[in-house]
């Protein structure tokens, strides 16, 4: 019925005409929310796949929305890249839509419509930024994405409010900063499509506003990746968000604003440009070192477990920052790949997060105790994810670190390579002293010894989300190589 | 242009920028804020831009004061003296300020010459519209071909961010459970009508009918003057923010009740995506509204083009109409919809 | 330099002027509302500079185009035209702008509905109690 | 020599990992529980001994699971090292599974089924690490047994436990990471491969200042060797239950460590690059002052495991130090201490943990006499500290012996007196042990006089089978005998 010429304008078209029906439906029944949005992701997902099967079998697919050829009209252009970034998106997306049941039933039971509403379009937009091939088109998905990100986060009331009101007005900067970029390469060239642009800059590169745009638009991607030192809004606004919103952003949300950076470095500028006549190669990489020692150091200092993650994250954009700029084959590769990875890994353990807020109404350290007798399955996928956080083979985390820190080597950047070695020590005291906590102490309730703790496993819902994503870090681990060799090979810039 | 009117202009948009961020009077800010955006739209039509101009009226001077209006009024309306000034931030609020405006400023030296008509943006993609707006489309208003056929993808995703914000304003301040299942509470039905001068109530009651019937001339008549589907939707809303100012709250919702409101949001962006998925099933791309003339009567490609731009600016005026109306209602009632202004 | 090379860029800088101006208020003021308000003088200064990228000087008019008269042919020259594009783009900006704003202000009236201010500091002195 | 390709080399190491699911899922019989354990352990020696034959042949056995970057791959290579420490390993497993039973049941201790299946999987990646074909595989089975070994340490999941778990995955983790991992990344970056192979993967090295660093950073990070200063964790996980003191650090981690710097030593650098850079000299004295070092500590020891835990650290220097030596004799020395060390001081943590149970006692100063109640037991240790110490007729003769030969072949007269002063330092602190539980006097007993009262059978027998298991290696030193001899040959004569 419909060519499979079209499905990359479903991965978009798909969730986003099936928001506007989740909404419909929501004002019907509330229960049916629910389904429905599982329904749009898992379309949108198996189209993902479908386009991501023929990116690697025939390369780089085009299409003209409006039949309209480029630049007159919006492009999208699927890569190796974003073929694998769009699968991992939707992937997470579903699986974080599973997972939101029992949260949203918790946190807004009246609101599950206006919620999975957002749900679904923060994932389109999530996946447009993704697969456009139009600078333009980029920004407007970006402001869905974001707003859409701003309400979800603000629905969880008091601290998420304020944690949301400053995302709005930081996250509003970074989208102005790119959006003038866009504008100052357009005065330059006439042009908004990302190819247009990379023919036709060249012929600029000398120029004071090419380098301005440049740097805006990094700066653009930069605030909303949470790059150290612009990361401040991040951790309030992810550790208060209901948990059910924490699980879809925190995984994509900057992933994807990492590979917006790629795409706009290497699509629209290119890579001589970017490593030769930019002047910053050195700075980004010892900003990198900065965001990975700072994230960790911070993580050390929390005593809210979501708190403790989102300063992780902080951390691991610094690894996927600073892994592009080593400017080399191995670090870009790592950078990719760690942008998988990383979207899997913290997943999981927001999954975790998720099920620990929903199970204790909490989410300190303190929350946490006993809970390995209490929830030995869940633990245990946990442990998994937080192994995977450390970087102990063969989780998924190992192989990007791995890439990682062999491009550190061979780019001499000695300072990156003891930062990732740094961050995986103090990423292993981090979870170890998790574990402590809920395989020592025992849960408050508990008193005296010898009381069997009786095993209280979580929802089916949130378990089975979070034990397939745990194996899917070992499965995707053992698969790394594939993956490098069918994706990401081809999409580090040639001649580097 | 006349460069003299320009620096009357850009004088007064300074001037009305520092004041409205200045004032201690958050009512007053807000005021003069739409002044702002009121000089604003005269710089941009000074400059051509109709269409922009046309919307920053309906939009920045129009319902965003009132929005900004309607907010301050619920919370509070003096910007409170500090008891320790906020040096650092205002340092670093100063130093990013300073190096941006530095940065853009080193820039800018590179641009070709303002108004330049050999510069790379007018010669490049440009032209392509220009030219080939009627052999292609049928559509005179440039603005509207790139908007919704040439660019309409953009325009699509534009509308959805319309309706995230109204989906949002609803999401944060919109108070659910507590209601049945109609919007009006017992504690509504006892608020009084709340007792404006009666001229106004008789004034509006006259214009609204002309706003509404403006409005549909703007959106109808947007493929020939500026003009379209956002303008018309916002002229919409006004109509019936309008009542709301004049009346009350509840008097709107009479006519349009928010469940209805939240219905014509959705619909609106349905109508724009389901063009497109149309053309999808019709066996072209997506919004390749041309194969339309399959399925329209009597219609050219071309023409067909021309009429799939008309469904989606209607799609366009509903959603904008609805969820500015919405937002209006819930800032101005708190999210309970039960008080006027 | 010259006068004429003044001139000829000065919407440029009165953009970067606003531009400073909704940046600085963003960052440095306390009170939400100003906050907002500075984010939408910032987003109307980027209207600016893309409206100015489009302006064209020597007789360009709106981009509508002219009809023929009774199909008589018409022959269309890009030059007598302002450049559409980045009006279009500039719609999509102002009804960003708009959608930030509400969700600002819905965001800003529950803040005042819970800790009953306005103001960043005080905020956060009733988020440490 | 020829090379087979086989799986068996992956089934040896996966069988105690697959038995992990039916040990879990029977958690509620354990006695069904304990037959997995049993059946896996039996498998797993069979898989190992049906090797023997083909590796005494002279020939090697590998097998490539999953390639991951041209030559970084999880592969298997069994040869006569491997299959040495292989061997050792699934042996004592058996041993040490009957003996678990014994302890875990006579203490009632809680958690059990937990227990077993973290045993399994630690036993799993001890045979990873011995049959590994390169760093990467030897790396990723060594994290995994720094993990699975955690929750047994910190079986009782009480303060001192966390202490004690905290200070082992310190030293363990932060040195895998901190220091095995970037060099393993460097050699990589410098070689392109990480396979070992002779004569060294770094033959053609750079410089001597890179060799230098990397020699350090791998023969520190493999802190599971407990090399001074990277012990300290040693005694620390001595609070873990006996049977876990005595495989995994009596047998297991530790020899993993001291197994990986003999790999590293021999298939990373290889013997003509640390003898053409005099290295050899660096280790051995790195060697040689923890040999003397813990066992001083050692004497002043009153907790019989933490003592055994100090002559521990001791022993695996010797092994080190035969690697160090780069002679034919030492080196077989060295290797053959991997399996004679293993035999002596699992009968001794056996002999300790039986005490344990049967009296409830841990320090030397309350065992006056105990010989009389526990003859059996009492009898084991001593067997066990003489292999230990190095006396006939007891396995320990035959690899100190070698490991003396090597450094008479290396003319390294100080290396000697070392290993003579430290013998003399073993039987100094084992031998008072010995003394006041068999020669007292009554009134001095703290026991009754008369009552003989061992431990349960399922710990006694096992203890007996090592204890003889020790001095039949003196008499009949085959299969290890003749595979360190053909390991060395391969490594000197390649």
């Amino acid at each position: 019925m419909i060519a499979p010429e079209q499905y990359p304008v479903l991965i978009v078209t798909v969730p986003l005409l099936s928001a506007f029906l989740i909404n419909l439906i929501g004002m019907v029944d509330k229960r049916l929310c629910y389904p429905a949005s599982l329904l749009a992701l898992g379309a949108s997902l198996a189209a993902a796949l479908a386009v991501a099967a023929r990116v690697a079998a025939t390369g780089t697919i085009h299409y003209h929305v409006g039949n309209w050829p480029p630049p007159f009209g919006i492009e999208y252009v699927i890569d190796h890249l974003n073929a694998l970034v769009l699968v991992v998106v939707a992937g997470v997306a579903l699986v974080a839509a599973i997972a939101s049941k029992r949260s949203v039933e918790q946190d807004f039971p009246d609101k599950r419509a206006q919620f999975y509403t957002l749900f679904v379009l923060l994932t389109t937009g999530l996946l447009g930024m993704t697969i456009t091939g139009d600078a333009f088109n980029l920004y407007v998905l970006m402001e869905i994405s974001a707003l859409t990100n701003y309400s979800l986060i603000a629905m969880g009331g008091n601290r998420a409010l304020v944690g949301g009101f400053n995302y709005i007005i930081i996250g509003t900067i970074g989208a102005c900063f790119y959006l003038l970029g866009v504008g100052h390469l357009y005065i330059m060239t006439g042009s908004l499509n990302m190819a247009d642009l990379l023919q036709l800059l060249p012929a600029l590169f000398h120029t004071k506003a090419v380098l301005v745009g440049a740097i805006l638009m990094l700066l653009g991607a930069w605030i909303k990746m949470a790059f150290f030192p612009l990361h401040g809004w991040l951790p309030n606004a992810y550790t208060y968000a209901p948990s059910a919103t924490s699980t879809l952003v925190a995984p994509l949300m900057t992933k994807v604003s990492v590979y917006i950076m790629i795409r706009v470095l290497f699509s629209v500028f290119g890579a001589y440009y970017v490593f030769t006549v930019l002047p910053v190669k050195g700075l980004v990489v010892w900003l990198a070192v900065a965001a990975i020692v700072g994230g960790s150091i911070f993580a050390l200092a929390q005593q809210d477990f979501k708190r403790m993650l989102t300063y992780l994250i902080v951390a691991e954009v610094g690894y996927m920052v600073g892994g592009v700029w080593l400017a080399n084959q191995w670090g870009i590769t790592g950078a990719i790949l760690h942008i998988v990875n990383d979207a899997v890994m913290t997943l999981c353990l927001f999954l975790f997060c998720g099920i620990v807020v929903h199970k204790t109404r909490g989410h300190r350290l303190e929350n946490l105790r006993g809970l390995f007798r209490r929830m030995p399955v869940t633990m245990a996928a946990f442990a998994v994810g937080a192994l995977s956080m450390i970087g102990v083979p063969p989780t998924a985390g190992f192989f990007s670190k791995w890439y990682l820190i062999l491009g550190g080597i061979d780019a001499h950047q000695w300072g990156f390579v003891a930062a990732l070695l740094f961050s995986s020590l103090v990423n292993a005291v981090l979870f170890f002293r998790v574990f402590e906590i809920a395989y020592f102490e025992p849960a408050e309730e508990v008193h005296g010894h010898g009381a069997a703790v009786a095993i209280d496993e979580a929802p089916l819902s949130m378990l089975l989300p979070l034990v397939a994503v745990a194996i899917g870090l070992i499965v995707l681990g053992l698969y790394s190589t594939s993956l490098v060799s069918t994706f990401i090979q081809y999409a580090v810039p040639a001649g580097i | 242009m006349i460069w003299q009117f320009d620096f009357i202009i850009l004088a007064l948009a300074l001037i009305c920028a520092v004041a409205s961020i200045s004032l201690k009077d958050l009512l007053s800010a807000a005021i003069v804020f739409g002044a702002y955006s009121f000089v604003m739209c005269l710089l941009w039509t000074e400059m051509g831009a109709v269409d922009v101009a046309f919307t920053e009226a309906a939009v920045g001077a129009g319902v965003s004061t009132v929005f900004f209006l309607a907010a301050v009024l619920h919370t509070s309306r003096q910007v409170k003296p500090r008891r320790h000034g906020r040096f650092f931030y205002k340092f670093i609020g100063a130093a990013a300020a300073l190096a941006i405006g530095g940065v853009l400023l080193a820039a800018s030296a590179d641009f070709p010459t303002w108004g330049d008509p050999a510069s790379p943006a007018s010669i490049h993609v440009s032209p392509h519209y220009i030219i080939n707006t009627i052999p292609d489309t049928a559509v005179p208003n440039v603005v509207t071909s790139v908007l919704a056929d040439y660019r309409g993808f953009d325009t699509m995703f534009e509308t959805s961010v319309i309706f995230v914000a109204g989906l949002a304003v609803l999401a944060i301040l919109g108070r659910f459970g507590r209601r049945t299942r109609d919007e009006a509470p017992a504690e509504f039905a006892a608020v009084p009508v709340a007792g404006q001068s009666p001229i106004i109530q008789a004034a509006c009651r006259i214009m609204v009918p002309f706003m509404q019937l403006f409005a549909l001339y703007v959106l109808a008549h947007g493929h020939h003057s500026p003009g379209g589907g956002f303008q018309g939707g916002v002229i919409l809303a006004a109509s019936f923010i309008l009542i709301a100012i004049s009346y009350d709250l509840r008097a709107m919702i009479g006519r349009l009740r928010e469940r209805w409101n939240m219905v014509f949001a959705s619909l609106g962006v349905m109508i724009y995506a389901g063009t497109g998925a149309l053309c999808l099933l019709l066996g072209a791309n997506f919004l390749d509204y041309s194969v339309l003339h399959r399925i329209l009567p009597a219609t050219s490609p071309i023409m067909a083009r021309s009429h799939g731009m008309l469904a989606v600016e209607v799609g366009v005026c509903f959603t904008v109409m609805a969820v500015m109306v919405l937002i209006y209602v819930n800032i101005a009632s708190h999210g309970k919809s039960d008080k006027g202004l | 330099m010259a006068m004429a090379e003044i001139f000829a860029k000065y919407n440029y800088w009165i953009y970067i002027t606003l531009m400073m101006i909704g940046l600085y208020a963003m960052i440095a003021k306390g009170n939400l509302a100003k906050k907002i308000i500075g984010m939408s003088i910032f987003q109307t200064a980027i209207i600016v500079f893309y409206v100015s990228i489009g302006a064209k000087k020597g007789g360009a008019t709106i981009p509508i185009i002219a009809h023929g008269h009774e199909g008589a042919e018409h022959v269309v020259r890009a030059i007598d035209y302002v450049n559409p594009l980045p009006h279009v783009l500039m719609l999509t900006a102002i009804v960003v702008g708009v959608a930030t704003l509400g969700v600002a202000l819905a965001i800003a009236m529950s803040i005042y509905e819970r800790y009953g201010s306005m103001e960043e500091e005080e905020i956060l002195e009733r988020i440490r109690e | 020599m020829e090379t087979v390709v086989s799986i068996k080399p992956l089934l040896a190491s996966l069988v105690s990992l697959a038995a992990v699911v039916p040990i879990v899922l029977s958690g509620k019989r354990p006695n069904l529980r304990e037959a997995w354990t049993f059946g896996a352990g039996l498998v797993k020696l069979a898989l190992v001994a049906s090797m023997l034959p083909v590796v005494l042949a002279g020939n090697q056995i590998e097998y490539t699971l999953w390639q991951f970057l041209p030559g970084v791959a999880i592969a298997f290579r069994v040869d006569a090292m491997g299959l040495l420490f292989a061997l050792v390993s699934s042996t004592l497993w058996i041993a040490t599974s009957a003996y678990s039973i014994g302890y875990m049941r006579g203490l009632d201790e809680h958690s059990q089924t937990r227990y077993f299946a973290f045993f399994a999987v630690a036993l799993s990646s001890t045979i990873g690490v011995a049959f590994a074909a390169n760093l990467f595989t030897l790396y990723i089975f060594y994290e995994l047994l720094s993990l699975a070994t955690y929750p047994l340490v910190t079986h009782h999941q009480d303060e001192e436990a966390r202490r004690s778990g905290r200070k082992y995955l310190t030293f363990i983790l932060g040195t895998s990471i901190g220091l095995v991992l970037p060099a393993m990344l460097i050699v990589y970056s410098l070689t392109g491969t990480l396979d070992f192979n002779q004569p060294g993967l770094l033959a053609g090295a750079p410089s001597k200042a890179v060799v230098v660093v990397l020699l350090l950073m791998l023969v520190l990070g493999f802190a599971k060797a407990g090399i001074m200063p990277m012990h300290a964790w040693l005694p620390a996980a001595m609070v873990a239950p006996t049977p876990v003191s005595a495989l995994l650090h009596a047998v297991a981690v530790v020899k993993v460590g001291v197994f990986s710097i003999f790999r590293v030593l021999t298939g990373v650098f290889g013997v003509h690059l640390l003898r053409s850079l005099d290295l050899g000299n660096l280790v051995a004295v790195l060697a040689s002052v923890t040999i003397l070092t813990a066992s001083l500590i050692a004497l002043s020891q009153d907790g019989l495991k933490r003592r055994l835990a100090f002559s521990t650290i001791g022993q695996l220097s010797y092994i080190v130090l035969g690697a160090a030596l780069l002679t034919p004799k030492g080196m077989t020395g060295g290797l053959l201490h991997i399996a004679m060390h293993a035999f002596g001081k699992i009968t001794l943590f056996f002999c300790a943990g039986a005490i344990f149970v049967a009296t409830g006692r841990k320090n030397i100063s309350e065992m006056v006499g105990i010989g009389r109640r526990m003859p059996v037991t009492m009898t084991a240790f001593l067997i066990g500290a003489m292999s230990v110490i190095g006396i006939p007729p007891t396995g320990g003769f035959i690899s100190k012996w070698y490991l003396v030969l090597g450094t008479l072949e290396a003319h390294q007269i100080p290396l000697l007196v070392v290993l003579l002063s430290s013998s003399l330092l073993n039987a100094a602190y084992f031998m008072p042990v010995f003394y006041r539980a068999f020669f007292c006097t009554p009134e001095e007993s703290q026991f009754e006089a008369g009552v003989v009262a061992e431990a349960p059978i399922w710990c006694v027998v096992p203890l007996v089978f090592s204890a003889c298991c020790s001095v039949a290696l003196f008499f009949y030193p085959q299969p290890f005998l003749h595979l360190a001899e053909l390991a060395v040959q391969h490594i000197l004569g390649g």
